[in-house]
């Protein structure tokens, strides 16, 4: 098996790394380069755990190959934060304790950060679906919806 | 003297009781004396029976007193989620 | 197991065609990488058809649009004239998996992975799509019925690709939609699902009609007797009545997972009818 | 020293306020460490190889071509897993489930596992072994394999709890029986009796995060286990066991937990890593893909169930009588026991009587989920009740509150009740506004109740006071919700000082004592004890070094809102010491300022909720959409309210997932057809509206703070809920859960044709 030498961005920083052309961007991050903060929850694409920004593109990372990030930009959630500054998403996730388990937090927060930067205010119906690729099964959602209305407004506002 | 109430199938394992009167001081000595004088208990306490001592269940503190005047029920010992 | 990335279709067409064992092609990859964490395949050469100059464009041109390849169903969703012409067929598009798989899946793998269940399918066959396919002899089109052969099977030959999916310009009063059912709001694969696709005349009566429904058969069904009932009329009660009698009569579905016979066979009718109406709206029918 | 866990009214300063979790921040910058998220340097990737048939002899396993593949460290079947269980047949099940012995009893059991240098090179080994099966004949079904001639799983058992032990084996492990009064008496006082069977097919907890650990074995019989668990000293205590270990020779450090639900109690693949750490030389990191969970970890009970309840024409119930058949998978369990004793604890009856049967069937291992039984159990109650209430011609609300169970009440299982909060979460259920809100076409509103036990347990902390005041709080129970947050609070609130000023931490194995598992919502009820103990014994320290620092006796100290005051008019010029002074001087007064505890926690007090739901049904398709929830439940006192909510709202949107479309459908070849997410049909974002809440609080007489469990009660009443919404918005009384789409358009069909 001949191994993909890959260049690209994550986080903003030049990343390259050697990975085996059927190996996920998933796999990568966390085996590879070591960013867990994206999860496996199903690696099929069903519950949204894996997600990460793809050039402006919301994409569960499980479904991606590693060789396909060549040239292109990733976002994890290892990148929100700026320093201490915690991502407006962030922070309201915390006041609202929009997490229980935090096993599908990364997932979520990348995914309404994807939201929010297309619709910068959605309905709850809006965020309903808009987050329906991200499975959650300690909240029933309720708080998630609740943070990210919240974030939302202060995005806004800011 | 204390009046112990036996669950279904626990009276069943006692001989087709569903009460007993036992001198016991604490949990630890009513199964003791439950053991002893009905030895087909004594895999059901191994099992892990819980005492009910005035609708409050107890599973572990076998140190927990009978009060004499006290309804005492024997429960199955559950698993939770 | 090896990864490459074309620069050309002709290049795409030359490895797949060369290719002593199974090679697949990658443009999504939300059905590859869900069969290849499944261990249902297990290719020796990806390749990935993303850097294929034209397949990830929508193009508008005089005859009506042509969607290439890689185009993931997010984009189409973003497309206005697009959505303008064929609502239905950039519904069924966006209603492939989730927003996260919106950014990665496209119409073209959607029906090349030959699922009868396939959300798109029944809407493109409705709108009478036609698929671009290159390979070692050259170039041919097809209507997209004829793509898939049963499930998980297609037509395609060694070395060829679908480039495009063509789909006509619209006339006046002309209108398509989708409808699928699925348990949940979002996230499942079609239980049963129909596209109706109408044109009509000055008066608001249908001139033209064409009805698909999914996870009704084997491939998509398309029903004839359905558009033929629906011609001519004005979608009034006792219609839609015989179009949801036809359309719950032309399946042959089975019984599995994710629903029984007797439910397809019912909502089948359901859902042609509403789409049909929702059809005849977008038309201007009143 | 001798701890008192009565209550006693107090005003909080900490309990009740709503700070930020301890663990959030790691949580939402992905830094926080789950099961998966764990590395060793030179570690080894474990994969299981698993049965294809539902039932079938292994007659042998040939691993020599798995062996020679390179990269492959080591293979190990049952045979490297000898039984050390000494006759502890619940261990020798959890053993046989770990890896099957002599047969597969279920698609999905493991039969062999290995551990190589990569995830491709073990997947490729995987394929290598070989295993001769003899396919048996199988049964799924939970009534089919109580049939007289079904085939048998396990030819060893004999049903307990029957009058005669039977001469015959069957799939019936055990009969159990609870109740009182003369149900046939009863039932000749009824005017109205409903008579109803009912059915609920088997459901996963569901957990994102699949079973992760990594296991490092060392030449010296030490060992390292990382792991996602509800229970890293039971996990501990397992694999000891297995693998005939001394317990404290493993040092079990839970990772955080990505979602349990009961699903997370006991061990699963862990004494396999373990097993191929040792025979491999290497670390081991086993990571469950999501069809692995699926097919071979801790589904629930599939169940049928029979109900009769008879009232008179006043509405009072005059018997209650319930038959309970709960699937255990292949090993003998207790489930339909639970399920009998839950059935009607919410009612206050003359007589009544529950039988249950535990039936194994060819389907992975049952294992708790959330109020484990219960739901099942009052799904058919609720609906019944609902259905008397109508016949009696009652609002259901006021018909269960005319016959609610309430102090001094004997209880459908047998105990008389403490106080209890059945009545005041009717009360308020019928006092909310969501009863009085108008309702639209083909929509309909439903209530339904639920009582769990609750369980306390083995459980100890440490709290350790720095030199600069702050402290560290070590707890054995798993944090699966917030109880970090929670447990904090505790602290703050016993010693006086502010939250911010107390850290907790889940300790490993060898840093604390035993402590029981986080199940039978027990987190927060029994640490918030051991904590509040833990303190106490650190504020007598705290107030021994104040007396040495003002040279006094220590009687005359007393601690008040986190300062040592002296008392008595001879001290009236001392002023306070504050936690943070004692702290700074303890250097000198004595060293390090600690309060440990450990105890049983028991007296949890049990648990009700009543729910609300109105949903509308599509009659042309039989879809059920929920649009609005009310959740009201007694939660003793709501330590960090946020939290309790979240406890409601999450155990809410479980039971609406059980009640409308998750099942594990099985073919006839036995094999599980929906192992994913994608068919394993979990609520998603846009199926459900906000879920409101109302906490009551009733004091648990038996915890300080009064505190109750509350994990578990709000995933019992959803079932009955919805089904009681469905019967008003639709007219048809669904009996079989899931009541999926086809499910309920088969009953309005065949309501339609009369």
């Amino acid at each position: 098996m001949a191994g993909v030498a890959v260049s690209t961005t994550i986080n903003g920083d030049s990343v390259e790394y050697l990975c085996q052309p059927d190996e996920t961007l998933l796999e990568v991050l966390r085996d590879r380069l070591g960013l867990t903060g994206a999860k496996e929850g199903c690696g099929t694409g069903d519950c949204g755990a894996c997600s990460v920004i793809l050039d402006g593109r919301l994409v569960c990372s499980c479904l991606v190959l590693g060789a396909e990030a060549e040239g292109r930009q990733v976002e994890t959630v290892e990148g929100m934060a700026h320093g201490e500054q915690l991502h407006p998403l962030q922070q309201k996730f915390l006041e609202h304790a929009a997490l229980q388990c935090g096993i599908c937090t990364p997932g979520f927060l990348i995914a309404a950060k994807d939201l929010l930067a297309k619709n910068p205010s959605p309905t709850e119906e809006e965020i309903r679906f808009g987050l329906a690729g991200n499975l959650c099964r300690c909240t029933g959602y309720d708080k998630i919806v609740r943070a990210v209305q919240d974030a939302a407004n202060m995005m806004r506002g800011a | 003297m204390v009046e112990v109430t036996l669950w279904g199938s626990l009276g069943r394992a006692a001989g087709g009781t569903n009460k007993l009167d036992i001198e016991a001081k604490d949990i630890r000595e009513l199964f003791r004396k439950l053991a002893e004088q009905h030895p087909g208990l004594q895999p059901w306490i191994d099992r892990g029976i819980a005492v009910s001592i005035d609708g409050t269940i107890y599973r572990d503190t076998w140190s927990k007193q009978l009060p004499q005047d006290a309804e005492i029920f024997l429960l199955p010992r559950l698993a939770g989620g | 197991m090896r990864y490459i990335r074309p620069l050309s279709i002709e290049d795409a067409v030359g490895t797949l065609a060369s290719s002593a064992r199974t090679a697949a092609i990658l443009a999504g990859g939300s059905d590859l990488l869900v069969r290849m964490k499944g261990g249902f395949v297990e290719p020796d050469l990806i390749v990935d058809i993303k850097a294929v100059p034209g397949l990830g464009d929508v193009q508008e041109t005089a005859e009506g649009f042509r969607i290439g390849a890689a185009v993931p169903s997010a984009v189409l969703g973003e497309n206005t004239a697009l959505k303008k012409a064929w609502p239905g067929v950039v519904e069924a598009a966006r209603l492939i998996g989730s927003k996260q798989v919106q950014g990665r899946c496209t119409i073209v793998g959607n029906l090349c992975n030959a699922s009868p269940a396939a959300d798109s399918v029944p809407a493109m066959v409705a709108a009478g799509a036609k698929a671009v396919i290159v390979g070692p002899s050259g170039r041919r089109t097809i209507p997209v019925e004829t793509v898939p052969a049963g499930p998980g099977r297609t037509t395609l030959a060694k070395g060829e690709i679908i480039e495009a999916i063509l789909l006509d310009k619209r006339p006046p009063h002309a209108g398509d939609a989708y409808l699928r059912f699925i348990p949940r709001t979002e996230m499942d694969i079609a239980v049963v699902s129909a596209g109706v696709n109408l044109t009509l005349d000055e008066k608001g009566a249908v001139k033209t009609a064409r009805v698909a429904l999914g996870a009704a058969a084997p491939t998509v069904l398309l029903v004839e007797e359905a558009a033929e009932v629906l011609v001519g009329s004005k979608l009034d009660e006792a219609t839609l009545e015989r179009l949801a009698k036809v359309c719950s009569g032309a399946c042959r579905p089975i019984d599995d997972k994710r629903g029984t016979i007797e439910f397809r066979r019912k909502v089948a009718g359901v859902l042609a009818r509403r789409a049909a109406v929702t059809a005849y709206q977008r038309a201007g029918g009143k | 020293m001798n701890f008192d866990p009565r209550y006693s009214t107090r005003n909080f300063t900490a309990v009740g306020t709503r700070p930020i979790r301890p663990d959030g921040i790691d949580k939402v910058t992905g830094r926080a460490r789950y099961g998966a998220d764990f590395n060793m340097a030179g570690q080894l990737v474990g994969r299981i190889l698993r049965s294809p048939h539902a039932h079938a002899k292994i007659k042998k396993i040939d691993t020599s071509k798995a062996e020679k593949l390179p990269g492959v460290k080591a293979v190990i079947t049952a045979a490297d897993l000898p039984d050390h269980t000494n006759g502890d047949a619940a261990m020798y099940d959890i053993l046989d489930n770990c890896m099957a012995r002599k047969k597969a009893l279920y698609d999905g059991h493991a039969v062999a596992a290995v551990a190589a240098i990569d995830a491709r090179t073990a997947r490729q080994a995987l394929k290598l072994i070989e295993v001769d099966y003899e396919v048996l004949a199988h049964v799924t079904d939970v009534d089919e394999a109580m049939k007289h001639g079904a085939p048998l799983i396990n030819d060893a058992v004999f049903t307990e709890g029957l009058e005669e032990k039977p001469v015959k084996p069957s799939n019936v492990t055990k009969r159990s029986q609870f109740g009182h009064g003369d149900v046939h008496a009863g039932f000749g006082h009824a005017d109205f009796v409903v008579e109803r069977s009912f059915r609920t097919e088997q459901t996963h907890q569901g957990y994102i995060e699949p079973h992760a650990c990594v296991a490092s074995a060392n030449a010296d019989g030490t060992a390292d286990l990382w792991v996602c668990t509800q229970g890293h000293f039971v996990y501990r205590q397992h694999c000891a066991q297995l693998l005939g270990m001394d317990a404290s020779k493993l040092r079990v450090t839970s990772s955080e937990i990505g979602g349990g639900f009961g699903g997370k109690t006991h061990v699963w693949a862990e004494p396999v890593a373990l097993a191929l750490s040792r025979k491999a030389g290497r670390p081991v990191k086993l990571v469950m893909t999501r069809d692995e969970v699926f097919r071979a970890s801790g589904p629930t009970s599939a169940t049928s169930i029979d109900v009769r309840i008879g009232a008179r024409k006043d509405g009072t119930i005059t018997a209650a009588e319930a038959t309970l058949r709960y699937s255990c998978g292949p090993y003998a369990g207790s489930w339909a026991e639970v399920g009998a004793m839950t059935s009607f604890a919410c009612y206050r009856l003359e007589n009544v009587k529950t039988v249950g049967y535990e039936v194994l069937v060819n389907r992975p291992k049952t294992a708790a989920y959330r109020a484990p039984s219960a739901p099942m159990a009052a799904f058919a109650v609720e609906s019944a009740i609902d259905e008397l209430a109508k016949m009696v011609g009652m609002d259901p609300v006021d018909f269960r509150i005319k016959n609610a169970a309430q102090e001094g009440t004997r209880s459908s299982y047998g105990p008389v009740y403490g106080p209890i909060g059945i009545g005041p979460t009717l009360e308020a259920v019928k006092n909310h506004p969501h009863m009085k809100a108008p309702l639209g076409k083909n929509q309909g509103r439903g209530m339904a109740c639920g009582f769990w036990f609750n369980f306390g347990g083995q459980t100890c902390t440490d709290l350790n006071i720095g030199m600069d005041g702050s402290v560290s709080l070590a707890v054995g129970t798993i944090d699966v919700g917030g109880s970090r947050a929670s447990l904090s609070l505790i602290a703050a609130e016993e010693l006086g000082i502010a939250y911010e000023h107390v850290k907790a931490v889940v300790a490993d194995t060898s840093s604390l004592g035993y402590n029981d598992m986080t199940d039978g919502s027990r987190g927060t009820f029994s640490t918030s004890m051991a904590t509040i103990s833990a303190a106490r014994n650190a504020i007598r320290t705290l107030r021994e070094r104040a007396a040495q620092m003002w040279d006094i006796s220590v009687d005359d100290v007393a601690w008040e809102h986190g300062h040592a005051v002296a008392r008595g008019e001879k001290h009236g010029n001392l002023g306070k010491l504050s936690l943070k002074e004692i702290a700074a001087a303890s250097g000198t007064t004595g060293g390090p300022i600690a309060g440990h505890s450990e105890l049983v926690a028991d007296g949890a007090g049990v648990s009700f909720a009543t729910h609300i739901c109105d949903i509308e049904v599509d009659p042309e398709t039989g879809a059920t959409r929920v649009l609005r929830y009310t959740v009201v439940q007694d939660a003793g006192k709501a330590v960090h309210p946020t939290y309790v909510e979240g406890q409601y709202q999450g155990g809410a949107a479980q039971g609406i997932g059980w009640a409308l479309n998750e099942e594990y459908i099985y073919g006839k070849d036995g094999r599980l057809q929906n192992a994913g997410f994608l068919d394993y049909r979990i609520p998603v974002c846009s199926d459900l509206p906000m879920i409101d809440t109302q906490i009551l609080e009733i004091p648990n007489p038996n915890h300080p703070y009064g505190v109750r469990g509350v994990g578990e009660t709000s995933i019992v009443p959803p079932l009955a809920a919805i089904a009681n919404a469905l019967s008003n918005a639709a007219g048809v009384r669904m009996t079989h859960i899931p009541m999926s789409p086809p499910r309920v358009l088969a009953a309005l069909e065949a309501a339609r044709e009369g």
